[in-house]
């Protein structure tokens, strides 16, 4: 499938400017460019304004529950390894409820792509403060200004040994696409943060303020994705926000561990009943 | 000729308890008796009481019966904890001073003898552990057990992990202890067995059988979190699964064993999760969502005592009614309980054509007291496993479909399925209301629909869901219902009563939901007395069988809120007194 | 004279249907009205049908009956899917073409008006915002109401948050609509209502209710995680807690939540957690520990359309029974349905005093049209909240005792209570069973004595629960048991089967948990025909009855499924057909 | 209380041996030299052998859900921070199910010392992987060899923020003590692991084991616990683990942001009710 038409299902009704609208393109775009068919592709997704993707998206889709996309993604991964599963998540979904699974799936280095929409905020919900709001934003749970330090989800993701991490930013399509391009290819986990304005109940972290403080790390000089310090220092200057390839490294994905044969899916084995093997196993208990 | 007969071996924590039961109970059933074992542990890491009770018969039993033969006593802390329970005419071994100091009144009827195993484990072999194999050996004189099985056991236990010499020394521990035994009791006060031919069986927990079940039912994706009683199942599986060609995943918690279990089972597999109370209550959101998503997938729960962290190594029948009731929203599910090893691997088997068939949640209802203790089965009927996958289509009926509906609405609420990967099968599972294809859609009639298709799914289901048991005579006045591991307890009573004249039925609820009202209803309608047995303290079952039947006759209710296996006695007692 | 009359805004998520509604409630009410509202939306961000219906009357309503006389849509859509709720004689202001294409049967008796908001506010104010501006002079005009206080209104909206020009501009839109509207209706398609004296009334959802009665209880400590429909409570928290010196604090998710309302009420706070369906479901772990510790926690539970993510913008009553029956374990537990807005906050007050007094988790359960919902209500009467802390020692008291036993065995079953800092009093919160001073003991004769501990704190506590209380007549043969957000709908179908000469009572039961048996039973008994009126698709508060009640006579089920609101005419139609 | 005998409730049953006996006997000694009463501490324990310490530890004790002694901790705190709260998790209870909520006090500098018994493996439940086991350890759950990639509970604090990082070994007792000693004079949030021997389920990560694999950050030249790149590199060293005070930064405490008055506890306040201000939110219905 080298059209991208052939992923795009439907209109999406986020609100008009919405960066969602950026990672719905650059996903498309990646989708035709590796030149898989939609039902190659499952979608797994969080709740919030981002897991509404599963509508307007032509691929297997799953949306559960708030939190939760990381547990499904790896189950789906493990039983089929010739799919392509990429997760979809908010802020809130990955890095509030969701956190512990986020940080497990990317320490066993499950081969999943993992976009974080990252608008600073629930969206869905209205707009509480979410783990991104900047300290002393003002939001509906944050009457007074929030009094929670954010998270920096790529340094996170390098304190717990993430294989590849990149940050882009929805105002910026093809860069983004390039990105999650590569993520796909990754193989093992692929985190890939996206910074993305919510018009509607975020409107200090706009476009604008985002092109304000983005820096590519392509435009720092002799920046390597394989140097954890040189990545760590890039994560470290506040107030700005590194994007572009953060880090990259080379280790077994999950799937090639623990799986029997890769090649022979759980999903294609016919589950019928070895009787000498498992007349065997009862001998044992004799 | 004794036809029934109970040792009890007890100790501290770290004494080996658990082990000498063990070899105990094979080498019993391996000299053709039925064995149905017991274990009472803290959930301490050492130094708390422990014992482990072996109950052999040569007719079938399905529990332990409320009677000690022989007590072996690592210490006098056991004797003291134990006397009640030891029969007339009991012997007891113990280690350790105090037996003198007991009070006449207490040993009455009972031997007593010093049996120093530590120290002489000590002398003899350097190791206090050695006084297990002098432990196995003398009760092998006692009960008169055949020595050579005995070897054979200590040599399959050490042989592969700990070479020959520790398979000598053990065997030798064990002759020693024989001959000591021999020394100090009087042929009167031994309890010599006789030996059968051990036919086809095999000695199982209840765990071991689901994961033995699981296997023959081609689950191929395990997902769980560590947690007692539950964690057997995983022990028991986790290394044949890659044989099979699948995969088991220890989880960070058990929402996440849940939901990986959902996501392998939505791309294809035979998938399932196992763990206990606060596990189970960690599950209901996801619980929920394989409801609403109509996603297969199996959850063995095994019932230790809540609430809370509770107490992790007792059973207790106290999550019911959560599995039934529990969770938000509604959604259909089945719950079976399964109460002999036998039926733990029957309906496991069950259970993953169950979950394919129906697409909702099928709950392996069983409790620590099945889980973790041993029984005699016959070796489980491979041949009658089926494997049925229900509406899953194949990829060419796809190509077929004029436009695949994941959620179609069907005369009997059924779904076609289709796996990720196949062409024109595509569809987004969701959680929130959704259409016929997946996608959300909140309008009222769709939404009447789909609430409707979804609980209509099990209004059939009868016929392939396990149907009640019904034990004992056809007309009786007194009847019981229960389910799950009070099952031996029940069924002695009924022996019991039967010698004080008493006839009884006992129905024995194996599915408990969807609930078979029409058995239940009719069963009640034929008793004058119904008792309802469980272990629990409020009376869950109870709970329930009032709730679907009405209007219901009033019903007796046999709880026990005890840390110990229901006895017989708690039954029979109580049942008297009523009848009376 | 008009007595009764409502009002529907309809249009897309994003039009500004809410702000109308809420204005024009607010009108009415200080017009001197009683009013409910509904709200029925989808939980898209944009887009998508949604309606606010705004009723109002000169008598007492607790619902939003089934008819709308005023239509204001902002679109055809609208048109098309509320024209069946609309009245006889219903007036329609519709935005958009499409009105001229309906079919003359479809439209008989009523009346439209095409009434083109959006470009009379673009062209007018350039900006299609003062449609809603627009919309509600015209209602005004319509139904004849008091200009000054909607001036007054829109100062009070928008003078602290946007300046004067922006009051002056609505106000000025405002008369717009009103002349526009004069221009377009004669005299006859006016519905003028009365103005009366607004008394000591306010205008409250079920939610700002809750937040006001937590506060006025004493409720120091708030920690929740957003979720549709409960997130309201924390919006009227969060903004006035401060001031009492408490604080409201945003968790990771519904886990911590609740495990953090548990440190704090350990820690001596009266505190407090909010939640729905899938957040519910993730806290029942923590629930069951908080019953087996004995911790005094409140636990707010707004329910909305399961399973699953279901449908966050509807209501139901669907997760009744999680609450009674649900988690691992079995533990004290109290559960209070509110049925209006002022028992929302009578109980909150209340549930703050049982759980101290009880020292066992109290569930406030409402539902989304509870919770979102505006009722008119007499002012809450601050003079009755008493503050009763129960068995919470003080520290001079600690000294004096001769060793602190956190959970000493009472006759009453409950024990005193310290709090960390305090000398003399320390203890341990223990999950695993524990002994009188809360350290781990797995004992039998211990386990015992503490479950029928536990379990025993609630024998006597129905003096302190909210009875059911009976409404109608006191002889009838139709009895409804219900409760929570139906009753509204209850109520005024007693009126309208009144009107056709049938007589009926009404059970409303406040407190589900403990179950008050008792009541039940005999209002049961005392008539012919009981109809259970529930907002789910089982009946769960049928099977709850059912399972209480026993022997049982056989009880009708009411139930619904819907998306909308309970209506008069879903109860009035089954029971005619069943008694006649 | 300037004896540790105070504090000493009764002998633990752990395994003799156990590296827990050096946490409890480091606790007692901190809380002497600390010169509070044990009525002025709180114990927040996890599931596990570790959290046993409440049986044998006198202070106020909360032994609560696996997993969940962060929420509890944070509770307490914030209802009555006089108190000296403390929480003890095993490597389980902290970093697999309770890793969100560990990270989530974190972040929000809670003003807790968290001591993380680290004897890679879940010991309570007999011996399964944990996620610090090491890459290929055979354990009860993993009897190929676990195929998880460990987590390292310091990266992971400094990648998330963290204030306070140290990490004391128990067979060093009282270079422990004067870690947690001052953890507990930190105002925010500390972490303390605790390199803990498990002598029955772990045969491997002995106590010898640590000995050799131990570095003290005192002996590294330079060393500052205040320089962020350096303790990221003290923590890059495969086959080394870093010992000693890590990292250290002075932040506001939650504590600190969100109360209205810290000095008034709200455990200490009257509940009463204030008629005159409640009235007056009422007023806003009206
Ligand atoms: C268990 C649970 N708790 C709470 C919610 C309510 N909820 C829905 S979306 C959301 C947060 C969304 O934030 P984010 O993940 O950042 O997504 P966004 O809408 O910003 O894309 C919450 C709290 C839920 N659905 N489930
Ligand atoms: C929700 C839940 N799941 C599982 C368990 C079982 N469980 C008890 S302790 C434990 C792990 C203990 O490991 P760790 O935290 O490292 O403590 P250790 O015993 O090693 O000190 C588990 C899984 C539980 N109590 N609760
Ligand atoms: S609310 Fe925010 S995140 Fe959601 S669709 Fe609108 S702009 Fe996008
Ligand atoms: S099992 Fe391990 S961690 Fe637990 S007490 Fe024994 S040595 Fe310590
Ligand atoms: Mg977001
Ligand atoms: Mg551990």
């Amino acid at each position: 499938m080298k059209e991208k038409r052939g992923f795009h299902l439907t209109a999406p009704t986020w609100c008009k400017g919405c960066g969602l609208f950026g990672v719905f393109e650059a996903l498309k775009t990646v989708a035709a460019s590796l030149d898989f068919e939609p039902e190659d592709l499952v979608i797994v997704t969080g709740i919030g304004c981002h897991g509404r993707i599963n509508n307007y998206f032509r691929a297997y889709g799953f949306h559960g529950l708030h939190g939760r996309a990381m547990p499904v993604a790896t189950g789906i991964k493990l039983v089929n390894p010739r799919l392509q599963v990429l997760a979809v998540s908010g802020d809130g979904d990955a890095y509030s409820i969701g956190l512990g699974h986020f940080l497990h799936a990317l320490r066993k280095n499950v081969g999943l792509t993992y976009i974080v929409v990252d608008n600073r905020i629930f969206a869905l919900t209205q707009g509480q403060a979410s783990p991104t709001t900047d300290f002393g934003a003002v939001t509906i749970s944050t009457p007074f200004g929030s009094r929670d330090f954010p998270i920096d989800g790529p340094a996170l993701a390098l304190g717990a040994g993430a294989t590849f991490i990149a940050r882009g930013f929805s105002g910026e399509v093809t860069h983004l696409a390039s990105l999650i391009e590569r993520g796909m290819k990754h193989d093992g986990f692929a985190l890939i943060e996206v910074l993305s304005p919510c018009i509607t109940h975020n409107k200090v972290n706009s476009y604008d303020w985002y092109r304000k403080h983005i820096v590519h790390v392509e435009s720092i000089s002799d920046y390597s994705p394989r140097d954890k310090a040189g990545a760590w220092e890039a994560l470290s200057h506040p107030g700005k926000i590194a994007v572009g390839l953060i880090y990259e490294e080379g280790k077994p994905s999950f799937e090639d561990l623990v799986l029997p044969d890769r090649r022979k899916p759980i999903a294609s084995l016919d589950p019928g009943v070895d009787r000498t093997r498992l007349r065997r196993i009862m001998e044992g208990f004799r | 000729m004794i036809k029934d007969m109970s040792v009890m071996i007890a100790g501290k924590a770290g004494d080996g308890v658990l082990f000498t039961g063990n070899v105990l109970a094979k080498l019993l059933k391996r000299q053709g008796w039925e064995v149905a074992t017991y274990r009472d542990f803290p959930s301490n890491i050492r130094g708390e009481d422990t014992c482990y009770t072996v109950r052999s018969s040569l007719d079938k039993i399905y529990g332990l019966g409320d009677r000690v033969d022989i007590l072996l006593a690592f210490d006098c802390a056991a004797i003291l904890a134990h006397l009640p329970e030891i029969a007339e005419n009991g012997i007891v071994f113990c280690d350790g001073e105090g037996v003198t100091a007991l009070s006449p009144e207490k040993t009455r009827g009972k031997t007593f003898h010093r049996f120093l195993l530590r120290s002489m484990a000590r002398e003899k072999y350097g190791r206090e552990i050695f006084k297990n194999m002098i432990a196995l050996g003398a009760l092998s004189y006692v009960l008169d057990l055949d020595r050579d099985l005995l070897e054979q056991i200590i040599s399959e236990t050490f042989l592969k992990r700990k070479g020959e010499d520790v398979v000598r020394t053990n065997i030798e521990a064990a002759a020693f202890g024989y001959e000591k035994a021999r020394e100090m009791t009087t042929e009167t006060e031994r309890h010599p067995l006789t030996r059968k031919e051990d036919d086809d069986r095999i000695l199982i927990s209840g765990d071991e059988a689901i994961a033995l079940g699981a296997l023959a039912a081609g689950c191929r994706f395990f997902a769980a979190y560590p947690i007692c009683p539950a964690s057997e199942i995983w022990q028991a599986l986790v290394h044949d699964m890659p044989d099979f060609g699948g995969v088991v995943v220890q989880t960070e918690d058990e929402l996440a064993a849940l939901n990986m279990a959902i996501g392998a089972a939505f791309a294809g597999a035979r998938a399932m999760t196992s763990t206990s109370g606060p596990g189970a209550s960690l599950m209901m959101e996801a619980f929920s969502m394989a409801g609403m998503a109509e996603v297969p997938v199996v959850i063995a729960h095994v019932q230790r005592m809540g609430p809370a962290t509770g107490m992790p190594t007792k059973s207790q029948q106290g999550d019911v009614l959560q599995w039934i009731f529990g969770s938000h929203g509604e959604f259909p599910r089945i719950v079976l309980a399964p109460g002999t090893v036998g039926e733990c691997f029957d309906m496991t088997v069950r259970a993953f054509n169950l979950v394919e068939k129906y697409q909702c949640p099928v709950i392996l209802l069983t409790e620590l007291d099945m889980g973790q203790n041993y029984r005699t089965s016959r070796t489980f009927d491979l041949s009658a496993v089926r494997i049925d996958r229900g509406k899953l289509v194949r990829p060419g009926e796809l190509a077929a479909l004029p436009g695949f509906k994941r959620y179609e609405f069907t005369p009997d609420g059924i779904s076609p399925r289709s796996l990720p990967g196949q062409k024109n099968g595509i569809h987004v599972v969701e959680s929130l209301e959704h259409d016929e294809r997946g996608y959300r859609d909140e309008g009222l009639a769709n939404r009447l629909r789909m609430m409707e298709k979804r609980m209509r799914k099990l209004d059939g289901a009868a016929v392939d869901l396990a149907p009640p048991q019904v034990w004992g005579f056809e007309k009786a006045d007194v009847g019981f219902i229960a389910c799950g591991s009070t099952l031996g307890a029940v069924l002695e009573a009924m022996d019991e009563l039967r010698e004080k004249k008493v006839a009884s039925r006992f129905l024995q609820l194996r599915t408990l939901w969807p609930f078979p009202a029409e058995e239940v209803r009719e069963f009640i309608s034929r008793s004058r007395d119904v008792f309802v047995v469980e272990h629990n303290f409020a009376g869950q079952l109870a709970t329930l069988i009032k709730s679907q039947i009405s209007p219901c006759q009033e019903l007796g209710n046999i709880v026990s809120a005890s840390t110990r296996e229901f006895t017989p006695r708690a039954i029979v007692e109580p049942v008297l007194k009523a009848v009376r």
